[in-house]
């Protein structure tokens, strides 16, 4: 079970959370201008990092916010989490790992 | 038409009858409250404080309390607040005005949930049967709530005194809830409760 | 290729087991194959050997980075069968079960098909409904696929717990007579010793770690951890690290790789006659012939490539299975473990030509490919050979997202594996 | 007693214990496990291996045991398979059972196997058995899967009880060796909070039959004895003996089992059989030690042959003697000092053989001072003795002959192999050691390190500082302040550390075991190579060595440097196979924990619940919920109650318990705003106190769900949802709102459960309503048709719904939930003179399929779109976007021969059709058949006095009025398409 940091909350177990996907997609402005092609990118196409990969989660047994999360999904260490609308590069240097392991 | 109203019924109160008396970890229903979730921008924060009379904590997942009315932040934007034994339309009444100009939300939820008490010396153990959170004083002192998990139901977790915690549940887990920790306290001595 | 038999064991005991020869080569890559075949699972050994024994194209190599069947072929539950409900995916897996059929003698490889039956456990009345249409779409597709009412259940599986003091009871049961299980190692090594013998090339230790492209746009070859490998043609059947692979062509997918978990009891005597799955509940399980309860968890929540799992998922498949069988809680897990499952937005599998000339696509079989992994060899290597879809796979295309023509088993009936 | 020392070991001699074996009684005391009352009793014959059934005694003391598998209880319901006897602890009146024998433990028929090995070697399996074809399934088969497994699955459902909580700590200590010990008190005194467990019954780990050593000035029991009381004295340590630690997940947890009462006995008390603990340690010490080594060499699975640090273990713990004249062949030091041991009661060393070709050092010396007879370069060659070992033949390296020695005890050590299974676990790296012949820990992934033993560090004085240290670093890793260090000294006499993996006298053609529960030996993997399978993730899967219940513990190492040989490779590069969870197998039980019955998932029920099931209600799972299915009086069977509920809503007055349906608040200046992108409709025009009906997509514009709205005031909407959709569509709403649309001034609160809804349904309803309801107008003219109105009933504030989900005049009445039944009680004795109906789920379908209103998930299957189930007029075409219009805009979408919501009449009226049945146009063509659509609902219409149903049938609309089929096995039925409203088409019911 993961430990993952809420931006909110601090350090908490996986279960209280939902995992939301590949981060940063964001839903087109105006979907109907959007050929079918676009429109299937946005609805399915995805990332699937091998290695680091930027996801939301939302702490929906917690405080419910969505955030986002850098993880590395070879050994599922989390490297950084951040509020929806920031900037992972916002966040603070400490907050960041030094070794192995979950952030906490 | 001069009827009175049908009474309320907790939805604990069948199985919170004449069960084993616990030392180590008691289990007691507490008594209904009224109660709203107040969601807003801001600027609606302190107006809606100042209308219920009890400061909202601006720190997530922690609680003020203030006579029978208290206050818990259960998100960025989120209280819980609660009234124990008041009417909630009078409140709900009395709030809405004060926020009428005010980007919110008040939700009456009085009946959404009913709230239980574990204390004794156990009460830490036996929580953690399923409560995946660190319930030690120094992760979660007195003054903290927060959503959970206990089990497979979510609940609003408080921490009121060292070894007593309130519960507050959905009404339609609070059985499964109850069950569970009375199961696993099962492991400690009981003696039937006098009726 | 020495034939297996029954005089051949005997001669060979008789002389030491000294003399049986390698069951597949190690050879060098060549520098230029017509066909290569990246990934070395079930599928990818499959397509060769199909390209070789039916569609006579013997110039093939599977590049495989590890070790032949080390992907998801060798950690499923190996649970089979062809009862799906749309016609597409009927066709496709009742193509596989009847190629399973007859695999073992095929091959010259015993791949234990087991045909012990599976039993699909309704627990709620719109399970009730949603296998009831299965049935009838299962017998008007010529697949066999019967009800059984909760006695019946018992009767077939005796373990199971028909009581009334389940949490949610058993209502009954779609039963699949031909489905089953099958030896999951041996099937890749049964294809593979069977592709070889063909002259197929299995490179084991190889890594694909590039596609390149000629200036035309369509496939030049193979960069590899054991160089360059000129190719025709490529087919992609790397399962949970499809993206990583079709990345490498710069083709994006509508993929997402999950961790999926197994776990393994100790070994009993026989104790458990069929194959049960419940996904109202979310329970796997079959005997092995070895005598271990063979059991499958559910997805964890996020997508992973570290072949592992959480804790919480194993809890959750066990207490599933214990209420099915209360007895087996005394029973003891052995080894748990976790694949990496590549699933598509519709659950079911895309077996296809890709935008890039030459390249070949064959993944999405997400939680349930196993089953069909004849099937899908047999298919892939047509579509490869004759460059355009056999009719039974032509459904299963990328483009099917972007029109919005889904084949969502899943949907329809939450049903996986 | 020969084998039972009168004084020394850990066992109480004044508590005798009666137990069975086989259904013989034997006698040993408290403190044994069933293994050194075994021993103690002359006893070594306990099982029989897996595929030959060769007798097998004891090889080990503890969780590593390969052969001596036992099932253990005199109750079904109690009764476990496959413990290993070196862990069951002894307790007065224990039963235990040897297993895969038949039809005794001296005399197995399976023994037959053993004569025909060389047919059966590794993988023969996949090679035979498929002529002729059909004998696979009859005969061959069920052969094999007759003769699998070990023990046998108990048939009665276990009787007792498991739990399982979550643990958080600085230090988690896995491990109480001296190692272990050492830095727990490098932990407790520094305060961390610290759990330390270990899978034995007491604390210690190799001191435990440690005699010699001093220790901080202390014999090592004593300073044993001290630090379990000074570890047990600290409020901050948490001790947990017979706790296995047995997996490690991402990010520092960890699941431990520890196991309550087994050993009790019989059963006082409520504790749980077993309890999981689920670990999130900031800083975990793995202190497991290490795992002695068999050698690999002809005949070397016989009962009497056993680990030479086993035979240390039974002799110093239990004071059992495990032979009375033994053969020693090692390969390093530490066997001597058993030697020594054993010679020191009384046992006879005959010889002590030693592979090294010139062993020397001090314990070396004090074996030849004792006179003991060491022979170097000498390999045991041969073994003799049907069920137990009788002889040994030792031949010196390369000689051709051989002399014949006779012992009923042979020990054997090939070193030692330190237990990394965790660390490999947490994905730490491990690298190859040639000295010790193993592996060890390199780097750590997680917040890791691992301390004595485990690590390679075979030296007491060495592990005890080390374990200090590495509780010290600990502490520092979890942000706590370490005490100073401490230098606890230690006199012992070291050993060497030498060792060997791979096959002894590989020329042999006698077989040698190497996977002894799997039956694996040498030759099986020296044909496994030869075959081709060179990878050792192949070589284990081809000839299952390392995947019996020990999973390798003793033979991987082994196994390893067969394959090296046979392939030339150097060890590292043949590598290792995959580390996995559980370390020792876990109970099913455990896993699930308190999950069972009741609690495996909640029962979520209405506060009108009750009432219902004090009125008969039959009820079925709708997700969590229970619902009231249908209220059978008296003799009625499902449809006779359906029928009556039915004829009663159409005629006068049915209630229904609508509370599971989802509720969300909507809230806020931009409340109708949001409500346009999320539903199809169009809000914006909607007037507080009407009500409407919405519809749901996914982004890809599938029907995800539908519901009644009600618009409160103009910020604030009442959304309902279906019972199963409540918390996906609140999800989904969460969603959009906080990641796309942050600026909307809008608020969402789940009110699913503050509101108890009672559905009055049929043309009495207002008059039932009406007397009870203060400060609404009931009217038609006040309350039309799809408005809402806020007032009291029975006394209690209501959201009064005037809506209809049956076709008949209808309200839905939210109270409060607490007021529920009280309500409900109250509209139901309102209700007695109209004979007010109570009805239930199945009703209320039925009402709605004569009226062609749809169920989603019924009528829709995550495939359907609104204009398929004729739902086009809820979409709102002017509106520029909402959630899954651009996705309707697909070219398959919008396609004219989609699947499209008819309804269908038999043209047999009597005739229900099934749901789910397959329609056809041509009932003769032959199977695969072209399939055109699918019955969605059926019903027996009351009303009417015929069946209806509704369809989804490929361009469904353009054949309404054309006849169609539905082939069933037992025949062909004729439908004709219509369209999908059945009863009261003009709706003018509705109006009462
Ligand atoms: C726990 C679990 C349970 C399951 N249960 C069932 C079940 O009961 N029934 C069922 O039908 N299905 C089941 N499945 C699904 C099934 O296992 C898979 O769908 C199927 O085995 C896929 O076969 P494959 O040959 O495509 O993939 P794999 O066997 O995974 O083969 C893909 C191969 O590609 C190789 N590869 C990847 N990248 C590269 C590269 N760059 N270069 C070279 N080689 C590469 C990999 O190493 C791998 O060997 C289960 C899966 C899991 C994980
Ligand atoms: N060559 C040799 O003679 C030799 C070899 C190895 C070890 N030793 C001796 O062993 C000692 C090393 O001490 P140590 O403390 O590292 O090892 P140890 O063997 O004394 O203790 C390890 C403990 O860990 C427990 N354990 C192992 N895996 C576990 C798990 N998964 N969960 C719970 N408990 C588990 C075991 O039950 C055992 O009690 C030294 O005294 C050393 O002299 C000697
Ligand atoms: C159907 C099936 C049965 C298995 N039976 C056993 C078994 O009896 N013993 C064992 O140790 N592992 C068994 N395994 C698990 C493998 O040892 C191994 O865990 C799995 O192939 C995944 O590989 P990995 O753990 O090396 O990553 C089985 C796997 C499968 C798919
Ligand atoms: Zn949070």
């Amino acid at each position: 079970m993961l430990l993952i940091k809420c931006p909110f909350c601090g350090p908490r177990p996986e279960i209280e959370f939902a995992y939301g996907g590949q981060a940063h997609i964001e839903r087109p402005k105006d979907p109907m201008s959007l050929d079918d092609e676009a429109w299937a990118e946005y609805l399915y196409i995805r990332n699937n990092t091998r290695g680091v990969h930027s996801e939301r989660w939302r702490h929906i047994n917690g405080c419910a916010r969505f955030f986002n999360v850098r993880r590395d999904t070879i050994s599922d260490e989390i490297l950084v989490t951040y509020k929806v609308g920031e900037a992972p590069d916002a966040v603070p240097e400490k907050d960041r790992p030094t070794k192995g392991g979950a952030v906490r | 038409m001069g009827r009175t109203a049908v009474a309320r019924v907790n939805s604990l109160a069948q199985i919170s009858r004449g069960g084993p008396e616990v030392a180590e970890a008691s289990l007691s229903v507490l008594p209904d409250a009224a109660k709203f979730v107040f969601r807003g921008r801001p600027s609606s924060w302190p107006v809606a404080a100042e209308a219920f009379g009890v400061e909202l904590p601006q720190a997530v997942n922690r609680f003020s309390v203030k006579g029978g009315r208290k206050a818990y932040c259960v998100g960025p934007d989120e209280w819980l607040l609660e009234a124990v034994g008041e009417d909630p339309g009078e409140i709900f009444h009395k709030l809405s005005e004060s926020l009428a100009s005010h980007s919110c939300s008040l939700v009456d939820v009085s009946h959404r949930s009913d709230t239980f008490e574990i204390g004794g010396t156990r009460s830490e153990y036996v929580l953690s049967h399923g409560c995946p959170l660190d319930l030690s004083e120094q992760q979660f002192p007195v003054g903290m709530c927060t959503r959970t998990l206990i089990g497979k139901s979510p609940v609003i977790l408080s921490r009121t005194e060292r070894a007593v915690f309130q519960i507050d549940v959905w009404r339609s887990f609070s059985s499964y809830v109850w069950g569970l920790l009375d199961e696993v306290r099962r492991e400690f001595p009981s003696r039937s409760r006098q009726m | 290729m020495k034939r297996f038999s029954a005089i051949s064991v005997v001669r060979e005991a008789l002389r030491g087991n000294s003399a049986w020869p390698r069951q597949w080569r190690s050879p060098e890559p060549k520098p230029r194959y017509d066909v290569v075949i990246v990934g070395g699972g079930g599928h990818g050994l499959a397509t060769a050997f199909y390209l070789a024994d039916r569609y006579g194209v013997r110039n093939v190599a599977v590049l495989e980075k590890g070790w032949i069947g080390g992907g998801n072929t060798g950690r499923n539950t190996t649970i089979i069968r062809s009862n799906y409900l749309f016609d597409e995916s009927a066709r496709m897996y009742e193509h596989a079960l009847k190629l399973w059929e007859g695999l073992s003698r095929q091959l010259n490889y015993n791949v234990m098909y087991s045909a012990r039956g599976v039993l699909m456990l309704a627990h709620n009345i719109h399970d009730v409904q949603s296998f009831k249409r299965h049935v009838h779409a299962n017998r008007l597709n010529g697949i066999d696929n019967e009800w059984l009412s909760p006695q019946e259940c018992k009767e077939y599986c005796p373990p199971l717990n028909v009581g009334g003091e389940m949490r949610y009871p058993i209502l009954g049961g779609a039963l699949q007579r031909r489905g089953g299980t099958a030896r999951h190692d041996a099937v890749a090594w049964g294809y593979a010793r069977a592709a070889d013998a063909l002259g197929v090339d299995i490179i084991e230790n190889c890594e694909v770690t590039g596609i390149r492209r000629a200036v035309s746009g369509g496939v030049e070859g193979l960069e590899t951890t054991r160089g360059f490998i000129r190719a025709g043609k490529v087919g992609v059947v790397a399962a949970g690290n499809t993206s990583v692979v079709m990345n490498m062509a710069g083709v994006r997918l509508p993929l997402e790789s999950f961790p999926l978990q197994a776990l393994v009891s100790e070994p009993v005597k026989p104790a458990f006659p069929c194959v049960v799955m419940s996904n109202t509940i979310h329970a796997y399980i079959s005997q092995s012939d070895k005598g271990e309860m063979v059991i499958g968890a559910g997805t964890d929540a996020y997508t992973s490539y570290s072949q592992r799992g959480a804790l919480h998922i194993a809890n959750h498949t066990l207490d599933a299975i214990c209420e099915l069988a209360p007895m087996f809680r005394r029973l003891r897990m052995l080894r748990n473990w976790g694949g990496v499952v590549d699933v598509t937005p519709d659950r079911s599998p895309i077996v296809a030509k890709t935008s890039v000339p030459g390249l070949y696509l064959n993944c999405g079989w997400g939680t349930g490919g196993f089953k069909a992994t004849p099937g899908s060899g047999d298919l892939f290597a047509f579509t490869i050979a004759k460059d355009e879809a056999h009719p039974i796979n032509a459904p299963f295309t990328i483009e099917r997202f972007r029109e919005g023509v889904m084949i969502d088993e899943a949907a329809a009936a939450a049903v996986a594996h | 007693m020969k084998y039972r020392l009168s004084s020394g070991g850990q066992v109480d001699r004044s508590k005798p214990l009666r137990f069975s074996f086989d259904g013989k009684g034997y006698s040993g005391f408290a403190g044994d496990t069933l293994a050194s009352a075994l021993i103690a009793n002359g006893v070594h014959l306990v099982g029989r291996s897996f595929k030959y059934h060769r007798p097998r005694g004891f090889m080990s003391a503890g969780s590593d045991e390969p052969n001596a598998l036992v099932g253990v209880g005199d109750d079904e319901a109690r009764y476990t398979p496959n413990l290993r006897a070196t862990q069951v602890e002894l307790f007065d009146g224990l039963v235990a059972e040897s297993q895969n024998r038949w039809p005794s433990l001296s005399l197995d028929f399976g023994g037959a196997n053993d004569a025909l090995s060389r047919f059966l070697t590794a993988g023969f399996y996949y090679k035979t058995f498929m002529w002729p074809a059909a004998a696979w399934k009859r005969l061959y088969e069920p052969m094999i899967r007759r003769a699998a497994g070990l023990g046998r699955a108990p048939t009665a459902a276990d009787a007792d009880r498991y739990t399982q909580l979550y643990s958080h700590c600085d230090v988690l200590i896995v491990g109480a060796g001296p190692a272990g010990l050492a830095a727990a008190l490098a932990a407790g005194r520094s305060g961390a909070k610290t759990i330390v467990c270990d899978e034995q019954d007491r604390m210690g780990g190799t001191l435990l039959s440690e005699r010699e050593a001093i220790i901080d000035g202390l014999p090592a029991a004593d300073w044993l004895a001290r630090t379990l009381q000074e570890l047990g004295s600290l409020s901050n340590v948490t001790l947990l003996p017979r706790t296995t630690a047995f997996g490690w997940y991402p990010h520092n947890f960890l699941g431990l089992s520890e196991r309550v009462t087994d050993h009790l006995g019989r059963k006082e008390g409520n504790l749980p059989r077993e309890r999981m603990w689920q670990v999130r340690a900031k800083e975990v010490v793995l202190a497991t030690g290490a795992i002695e080594r068999p050698l690999v060499f002809p005949d070397n699975d016989r009962p009497g042959i056993m680990m030479a640090e086993a035979a240390r273990t039974y002799l110093n713990r239990y004071g059992a003697v495990p032979g009375s004249r033994a053969v020693v062949f090692t390969a390093c030091d530490s066997a001597y000092r058993a030697a020594l041991e054993l010679k020191g009661a009384g046992v006879h060393i005959a010889a002590i053989a030693d592979v090294r070709p010139a062993p020397e050092g001090p314990w070396v010396e004090r074996a030849r001072a004792a006179g003991i007879d060491v022979r170097p370069s000498t390999l045991v060659t041969a073994t003799h003795g049907r069920l137990h070992i009788s002889h040994a033949d030792l031949a010196s390296e390369g000689a051709s002959s051989s002399e014949t020695v006779p012992c009923d005890l042979l020990l054997m050590s090939g070193g030692f192999t330190p237990s990394v299974h965790l660390f490999s676990q947490s994905r730490g790296k491990l690298g190859y050691d040639e000295a010790l012949k193993s592996y060890i820990p390199q780097k750590s992934v997680e917040n890791e390190r691992s301390v004595g033993g485990c690590r390679g560090l075979f030296d007491l004085g060495a592990s005890i500082a080390d374990g200090f240290g590495g509780g010290l670093g600990a502490v520092r890793g979890a942000g706590g302040t370490p005490v100073t260090e401490q230098k606890i000294p230690v006199f012992v006499q070291s050993f060497g550390q030498d060792g060997f993996i791979g096959a002894l006298n590989g020329k042999s053609r006698r077989r040698a075991w190497v996977d002894f529960q799997n039956d694996v030996t040498v030759k099986d993997i020296e044909l496994a190579t030869r075959e081709g399978f060179r990878s050792i993730e192949h070589v284990k899967r081809y000839t299952t060595t390392g995947m019996a219940t020990d999973q390798g513990k003793t033979s991987n190492m082994n196994a390893l440097g067969i394959v090296s040989h046979a392939l030339d490779l150097p060890v590292p590069k043949v590598g290792l196979t995959t580390f996995r969870p559980p370390y020792t197998p876990v109970t099913f039980g455990s896993f699930a924990g308190q999950s069972r019955g009741k609690l495996f998932d909640p029962v979520r029920q209405t506060s009108i619940h009750d009432w219902a099931a004090e009125h008969g209600a039959v009820f079925e799972d709708v997700s969590l919920w229970k619902r009231a299915h249908y209220f059978p009086r008296q003799g009625e069977d499902m449809h006779a109650a359906v029928r009556r509920e039915c004829a009663a809503v159409r005629n006068s007055v049915g209630i229904f318990d609508a509370t599971t349906l989802g509720k969300i608040e909507v809230v806020g200046k931009d409340a109708a705003e949001f409500m346009n992108r999320m539903y199809t409709n169009a809000w914006t025009k909607l007037e507080p106190g009407r009500l409407r009906y919405g519809l749901m997509l996914r982004e890809d514009g599938f029907i995800t769900d539908d519901g009644v709205v009600g618009r409160m005031a103009t910020d604030r909407f009442h959304v309902t949802t279906t019972t199963g959709g409540a918390a996906r569509v609140l999800a989904l709403m969460e969603d959009y709102l906080q990641t796309e649309w942050s600026d909307l001034d809008v608020w969402l609160t789940s009110t699913t459960e503050q509101w108890a809804v009672i559905a009055l349904q049929g043309p009495n309803a207002r008059k039932v309503l009406e007397p009870l309801v203060e400060g609404i107008d009931l009217s038609r003219e006040a309350m039309p048709h799809m408005s809402v109105r806020e007032g009291r009933i029975c006394g209690v504030p209501t959201r009064l719904f005037r809506v209809s989900f049956t076709g008949e005049l209808g309200f839905e009445i939210n109270v409060p939930m607490g007021y529920g039944r009280g309500v409900w009680e109250a509209i139901y004795a309102a209700g007695k003179p109209f004979d007010i109906t109570p009805y239930g789920t199945e009703t209320m379908h039925v009402l709605r399929a004569e009226k062609g209103y749809i169920i989603v998930g019924q009528e829709t299957d995550g495939t359907v779109t609104p204009d398929d189930v004729g739902l086009a007029w809820a979409v709102g075409k002017t509106k520029k976007d909402f959630v899954g219009k651009r996705s309707l805009a697909r070219p398959a979408m919008t396609r004219d021969d989609r699947k499209q919501l008819v309804g269908l009449l038999t043209v047999d009226p009597k005739v229900v059709l099934e749901e789910g049945a397959q329609i056809v146009v041509d009932p003769r063509e032959p199977v695969p058949m072209t399939m055109i659509g699918h019955v969605t609902s059926s019903y027996w219409s009351a009303a009417l006095g015929r069946s209806v149903a509704l369809a989804l049938v490929r361009g469904g609309r353009a054949r309404i009025g054309k006849r169609l089929h539905v082939p069933m096995a037992a025949g062909n039925i004729e439908v004709e398409v219509v369209t999908p409203v059945f009863y009261d088409t003009e709706g003018k019911r509705l109006d009462g």
